[in-house]
């Protein structure tokens, strides 16, 4: 029983709805920071949101967050500089 | 309006929370993404039964940032209809806009979709094309190809696609657009000057789905963009103030045919046109002519 | 009856061996079912699915909570055993080239074999992922006796592609060879 | 501005109770015997008079919905519908019933197809009895008025969030003009009250997802407030009933059932809609002619009033239902569940009844009164 | 060819058995959990296994009504749906049960939204028990081949004439894969038999109307011809499962209920689809406890085995059902029928009941179990 | 095909018993007669629910006499779909005809008719517009013109009509025209010409209501003339085949503006005009012109 | 009970389905047989069937069927030769 | 109760005719009701209506079958008239200069005015029809004396546009004096 009100099929936003995605991931990427342009093509077709954009300013190179990239490898493709490789997880990391 | 790469940085917030249902390498998640990103403060995204209320997040939590009612299948238009009336009569500013599948628009969803545009409801409609019903494992839709096997056409589908962005011009929407996943610049555009208008607007975006069209997922983007290099995915926009149609940048090059790649190029890297025939492609082709034939005669 | 737990990555084939293994125990006389645990499963998620074996009409819909026997199509899901829920005097079956240290000292019977090796080294690849689900049915032919490896190959057979079945048969009894049971 | 006496047709008199609500969206579709409630808004939405977006939708599906899209944005809501436009937006029925959406939808009473009829039996309203709306029949014009009126401001309360379906026999009530007691619009309005605390309000600066995946967990938790929110309804309904008393001076029973006659008759008749005053009027007459029988009309089929209809059972001999409407392959529907209420109680009363009315064949009191004298001789 | 013992998913088994009876045009819509019935008969149709016309509608309301379309030019229609589906296509669901339509849809039972759920209860075909169909409910992937086939039979018989839903719990038997025995094709055709004497047939040369407007007498006379058919129906269910028996070895029951453990236990557990099966596994257990456990499940729903459950509850001390649909607003609607039927016939005997399995929550028998025990000590 | 007057004496047979349910005067029942009439001997008719299931008796017996598949309102193009799939199936040539109101197509009916359309079905679909919900005592459709006052537009009707036609083009439709009460040999001509193509073939006819028109019966089919006349009302046909609009003879005169009457010929004889604003009458105006447009585009 | 099979809503075709509609009428249309041309177009417009056509060969003009005629007047209104007037009718005939 | 059955013809202002009268008798104090018989009349079509009077609520909801007052608007629709079913010590109000031959010897009470005239000369003409159905509230006024001709011309005030309400007051009031009642 509510007395506030009734029990709506309503859910809150937070991060992992779905649960840790980097864990569907088969292939990794992974960048090479001296070929990174930090033109950030890369992060703008990740549908994850899992890079961190790179900065050219502070000339850091794209980060990939790990915990939620699904290693889908649209980065690597997209990558203009080939900066990006798509590596074999290892079982049980 | 000239989006660049650095302006998608700067959407209000995002729409995503990390960790989202989407396969990897989803279309529509990122076609999302930019596209509601670009507007996220003032959304209100209403999504029928589609992959996207599957991906939002299940259970526990929901990775969109944004107010978001999921509804019945073929009522998107009405519900975004009634919110949209409710705000006005409330003094609140708002874009409400419906974040539907093909199958949510161009078959079960057609006629909440032509209502609204009838009335002139002051919403834009963004539909998301990956040309099968895919979140209950890609049966044909009215927008798949010809030549596409999917699980109720395994020899192919046969019928031209359904090109609802024709029906909306016909049916005299405030504005009609098709977008790419490939091109998001171009994308964010468009929804940019959607919102800025008043009536009923309409965009298609071509969204790969590399589970249905059997396409590595790395592909997803180069998929698309083939589409628009071989002419499959005309980009254009029309207005209804104008009656015109103008061709989008990544497009004008293939106006003219002969600049056009080849349709197999397309085709060859989607396992759904595996065993494709050549007189399928020939339909296939034939009815692009046609698409473009129909765009042309708006120029 | 003898129940089945079985985990394995969206998109590589588990749910496909789980029925190939309801369609072997009819071959062996017994009585079964497959059931898939159907979510909003997305490739490369954890799935879960279960089987059972009875010789008598299975009348139990309801998922395995208790599972006799545990099977691991993927090693990085092998940490999402429950232990306690598998019945002690049960198996567990992996795809490992060796037993991880965590069963170390649990008293258990733990069968495991290098199913990925095998399959690469057919080439049981697709869209990423190496396919395993045929290959650890040998496993659990030899680890469990309870269908014999001649039935899972007919029920390869029975289920499978003639285009790809071959190479499922030649997977399945390679497993069957180099699986090998231990209790830790 | 007084109340006043008036004379109306039901659809009317539904209609001046949704003006004098003041709902902010109204979405419709047209279709037999409904119409004339939705024109009668529209002339006051174009005219000025009430300050509402009406909608006119492309079908009654899309018609539910836009109530469904204006009520997440928290305003009070009216439709209406008849028939195959209540079948047509069935699922938008069960949607904002288990969505808790607050909606006031009439609905006028009319047979299914094919044969193809418009005039009324209950077989539409009884076919959404599993999809948690408050069902609430009425027996004359003034009713269909005091009933629309009351809706708003049960549907509405926090503790409960239900939508509400005022239901009218069609022509019967919905074309026939009668008195009609209509009270101040602004008392009427103040009775009802604002829909100020909606129970949902979508809102940009507060994002949460409405309606997506759950599991059983969370799904039984909404299922069983649900079932909760309808034991509540009762005695909102009850209390709504007597606070409409109090304030205008006219009340239906208890709000749940209305009963006429005596306790110690030797049979009760049990009805539902415009049956129920023909069957008083029988009663009178049986009276006259030395018969003892009781009469009780069921308003509220959702929620059911089990308690009611086993206390007035418990007190006579004899129960004889009569049903407007037929689950085909048992038995009429308000049938099956007096039976089943008794039963549950254990209560040692015969039960008969009878299927009338279908395909709007009128059932007189004269008729009734020939049934009550078998079901008293058997 | 032979019969065969083959394993299968419930959905699979449904898609043979209409594979079987050859139906001439299947039109289709998608839902999660009844698409791979679909999708079977499409790869069918398309390889040119099955002749008959495939056709990909826009919506259920449209695959019902094309189903309908054919169904009136005399042909055998086939088309499957579930939970949303189901109810978008309400209209007509309502209109082929009282147009008499043979059409055979099994319904993959899945929770109504929202929340949304694609796992299994009843709710979606309970809400047309109205609608003028036959429901039977299923407990295993054998059972849904068998009834699928026996539909057609029954449906299309010329003095039943009605269209049957199968109903089959989703994912618990829709994507279980379980041992189906299933019969040489062209026996199973001949069980089956031609629809070669459709009750209507649309022709040119002899021109009338269908569905056009009647007044209450005709309404009437056709209303009371389809509760006639549905009490007919109940005989010929009977039959049907004789000759079944007869044919291919197996029977359900009577063909309406299925009764399970002993006339003189102290309690009976009613159940419907696989919750049966998990009841009987319950009763079997119970049975090693020492407890007197009786089990009854509910196979054809409509028409509503009246006389079977009171011949079966008579020799009873107590009944016990079990809901896996709820009508909000009075309770499960298996338990309203049931206690209904009791009273009808007044039997003294206690009912009591609860409401499992809402939202794809699983009722194990271990579950049952112990709701059992519960009920014999109160 | 150049249909006579003296054709239309011999039709197969006649559609109607005389003694039907229609109002004097009616548009609808008028067009049925001669567009039916022509191809009666193999046609199965469907109709939704609309003033033609009135009209076409009721109780005691029917007034047509050709079979008739009376169905709910959203569906018709399905049953026919149905219907033909069937009698395909059982080797029989006949015309599936559906013959449904504005309501029935433009609204309600959209997804059924867009839905068939996609699919190729060789059915007819004849969308007799009366531009009002008549059957439920006139309210507004998708198809009201600007300006028309109906019982849910007590004050004129403010968005532009559907155009269901230029739908059905845009949709890729095998054959669509438009008709009129007033022309009834080019009425029977374009039924014709449909019923000899195979595929999804759509006719839209004016057909006046006088009752929700509010014009006097005698001048039912004056109205209609006067609709092709100021350019209201345009009769043309179009093809997939060729992508191209032929304009038929009736209105060819009125491809130039010029040559048009005034628009207020044909509002002032319809009480449903009655106290339609200038501002209404110029965006009537214009609306009328975005119709020549379009069709001019496909010339 | 039925055993032939169900009861179907069915509707046969008849004249005068919905009655004798000549009653509908207020105005009769009447034919001056001198003035008209035989031309048909009045019978080609006649929502009603209600006139038997004219026949130029035996000199016959149209025929009007006063059982079902409802007056509408499109008749009248339509031939193009005047032929036709439109006259009251009167109450009870 | 007393029950009126009105027989008019589909377009002419009957229906409105029977609501008016169901309002004149609220400021009567006499409570009333006012049923169209619907079906799926067309203009032109006769159509039925009834109304009921009484000094109590109406709990009577179906149609009036045996009524105390039969009214017929249009003088082609005498014939329709059943006898039988009228009360014999009722009333019949009628559109017609004189009493048609057919009642006489029925021993019935008849009132009858030639309300067509009336109308006709006020100019009460819509779409063919003259509308006589104010006109014949006038004749009920005299006829029954159970609503005064004051109330009636309330009635029509209060139910029709302003623009209207005043020739038909004029055309009730002109028939309440010309209206005659006899027995024949
Ligand atoms: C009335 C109804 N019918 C069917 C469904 C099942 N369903 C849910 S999502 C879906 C497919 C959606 O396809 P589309 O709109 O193209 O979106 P996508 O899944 O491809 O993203 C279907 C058929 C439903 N939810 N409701
Ligand atoms: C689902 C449903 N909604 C509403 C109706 C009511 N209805 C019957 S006919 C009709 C209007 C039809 O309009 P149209 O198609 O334009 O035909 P017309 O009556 O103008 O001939 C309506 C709204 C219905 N029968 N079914
Ligand atoms: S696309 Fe390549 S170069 Fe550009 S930012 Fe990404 S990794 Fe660096
Ligand atoms: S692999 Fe895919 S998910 Fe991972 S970072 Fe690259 S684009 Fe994003
Ligand atoms: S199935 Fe396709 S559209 Fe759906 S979430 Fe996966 S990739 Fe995206
Ligand atoms: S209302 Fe209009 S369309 Fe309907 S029958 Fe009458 S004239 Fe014809
Ligand atoms: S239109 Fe006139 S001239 Fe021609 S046939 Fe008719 S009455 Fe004669
Ligand atoms: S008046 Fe009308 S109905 Fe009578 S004959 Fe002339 S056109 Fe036909
Ligand atoms: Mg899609
Ligand atoms: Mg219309």
């Amino acid at each position: 029983m509510t007395d506030e009100g009734p029990e709506m099929p309503i859910l809150y936003p937070m991060e992992g709805s779905a649960g840790r995605t980097g864990d569907w991931r088969i292939f990794r990427p992974v960048v090479d920071p001296e070929k990174c342009k930090k033109c950030n093509i890369c992060w703008q077709y990740c549908p994850d949101l899992a890079i961190t954009a790179a900065n050219k300013e502070e000339d850091r190179a794209i980060i990939f967050d790990y915990e939620y990239c699904k290693g889908c490898g649209i980065c690597a493709k997209e990558c203009p500089f080939g900066a990006i490789t798509m590596v074999r997880e290892e079982g049980g990391d | 309006m000239g989006t660049k790469l650095k302006d998608l940085m700067n959407n209000p917030k995002e729409v995503f929370y990390k960790g989202h249902f989407a396969c990897a390498g989803c279309g529509s998640a990122l076609a999302l993404r930019h596209a509601i990103g670009a507007i996220a403060d003032k959304v209100i995204l209403v999504v029928p039964a589609s992959c996207t209320s599957v991906y939002q997040g299940s259970g526990k939590g929901v990775s969109f940032n944004v107010p978001t009612i999921n509804t019945a299948f073929a009522s998107s238009d009405s519900v975004a209809s009634g919110i949209k009336a409710a705000m006005e009569i409330k003094g609140k500013d708002v874009h409400v806009v419906v974040w539907a599948g093909d199958g949510g628009t161009a078959d079960i969803g057609i006629a909440t979709l032509i209502g609204a545009c009838d009335r002139e409801e002051d919403i834009l409609h963004i539909m998301y094309s990956n040309n099968v019903y895919s979140n209950t494992g890609g049966q044909r839709s009215g927008d798949t190809p010809i030549g596409a096997r999917t699980s109720t056409t395994p020899d192919g589908n046969t019928t031209a696609r359904k090109m609802v962005p024709f029906i909306m011009m016909a049916d005299n929407a405030k504005y009609v657009a098709t977008a790419s996943v490939a091109h998001l610049t171009d994308l964010v555009d468009k929804v940019k000057k959607a919102v800025s208008l008043k009536g009923f607007k309409f965009i298609q975006i071509d969204a790969t789905c590399p589970v249905a069209w059997k396409v590595d997922f790395s592909n997803s983007i180069e998929v698309a963009r083939l589409a628009v290099q071989t002419g499959i995915w005309p980009l254009f926009e029309w207005e209804r103030d104008t009656g015109k149609v103008i061709i989008s940048r990544p497009s004008q090059k293939y106006l003219d045919k002969e600049n056009r790649k080849p349709i197999k190029e397309w085709t060859e890297i989607q396992g759904r046109f595996r065993g494709v025939t050549e007189k399928q492609l020939k339909a296939l082709d034939a009815d692009t002519d046609r698409q473009w034939n129909f765009i042309k005669k708006f120029l | 009856m003898i129940e089945l737990l079985q985990i394995s990555r969206g998109g590589s084939g588990g749910v496909t061996g789980a029925k190939i293994l309801a369609e072997a125990a009819l071959y062996e006389g017994v009585e079964s079912q497959a059931i898939p645990k159907y979510g909003s499963e997305r490739r490369g998620a954890a799935v879960e699915a279960y089987v059972r074996f009875d010789d008598k009409p299975i009348r139990i819909h309801s998922p395995v909570v208790e599972p006799d026997i545990a099977m691991v199509l993927d090693t990085s899901l092998i940490e999402r055993l429950d232990l306690l829920k598998i019945k002690q005097e049960g198996i567990i079956i992996i795809n490992s080239k060796e037993i991880p240290k965590a069963f170390k000292g649990t008293n258990r019977k733990i069968a495991y074999v290098d199913a990925t090796a095998i399959s690469l080294n057919l080439g049981l690849v697709a869209g990423g992922f190496t396919l395993v689900n045929t290959t650890m049915l040998g496993a659990f032919a030899k680890a469990t006796g309870l269908v014999s490896i001649e039935n899972i190959i007919k029920g390869i057979e029975h289920t499978l592609n003639p285009r790809i079945a071959p190479k499922n048969v030649e997977a399945a009894k390679k497993a069957f060879e180099e699986t090998k049971v231990e209790t830790v | 501005m007084v109340g006043k006496t008036v004379t109306l047709t039901g659809n009317l008199a539904a209609g001046k109770a949704a003006e004098m609500a003041k709902p902010k969206v109204i979405a419709v579709y047209p279709i037999t015997p409904q119409t004339d409630i939705i024109e009668y808004l529209s002339g006051l939405v174009s005219s000025g008079k009430l300050e509402a977006r009406f909608i006119t939708v492309e079908s009654e599906h899309s018609a539910l919905a836009a109530c469904a899209g204006a009520a997440w944005a928290g305003v009070r809501t009216f439709t209406a519908t008849s028939s195959q436009g209540l079948l047509y937006m069935g699922e938008w029925v069960f949607w904002s019933g288990y969505g808790r959406l607050p909606i006031v939808m009439p609905v006028v009473n009319r047979c299914l197809a094919p044969g193809w009829s418009i005039f009324v039996d209950l077989q539409d309203s009884m076919a959404f009895r599993d999809a948690g709306w408050i069902q609430i029949y009425t027996k004359n014009n003034q009713e269909v008025f005091d009933t629309v009126l009351q809706a708003f401001k049960i549907g509405e309360s926090k503790d409960i969030s239900l939508p509400v379906m005022p239901c009218l026999d069609g022509f019967v009530l919905s074309h026939t003009t009668a008195k009609v007691e209509l009270p101040d619009p602004e008392e009427a309005y103040s009775f009802v009250g604002d829909y100020s605390d909606p129970v949902v309000e979508v809102d940009v600066d507060n994002p949460w997802a409405y309606g997506g995946l759950v599991g059983p967990e969370q799904f039984n938790i909404a299922r069983r407030d649900l079932m909760k929110a309808m034991e509540r309804a009762k005695a909102k309904i009850i209390k709504v009933n007597k606070e409409f008393e109090e304030t205008f001076g006219r009340s239906y029973g208890n709000g749940l059932v209305e009963q006429y006659g005596d306790d110690d008759a030797d049979l009760t008749l049990i009805t539902m809609g415009t049956m129920g005053d023909e069957a008083d009027e029988a009663i009178d007459q049986l009276k006259q002619e030395g018969y003892k029988v009781n009469g009780v009309r069921v308003r509220t089929f959702r929620p059911f009033p089990v308690e009611d209809i086993v206390r007035i059972a418990k007190k006579n001999h004899k129960l004889f239902i009569l049903d407007r409407a037929v689950s085909f392959g048992h038995e009429g529907p308000l049938r099956i569940e007096i039976e089943a209420a008794l039963k549950r109680y254990n209560l040692d009363i015969p039960t008969s009844g009878d299927i009338v009315g279908l395909g709007g064949e009128s059932v007189p009191y004269k008729r009734i009164m020939k049934i009550a004298k078998e079901a008293l001789r058997s």
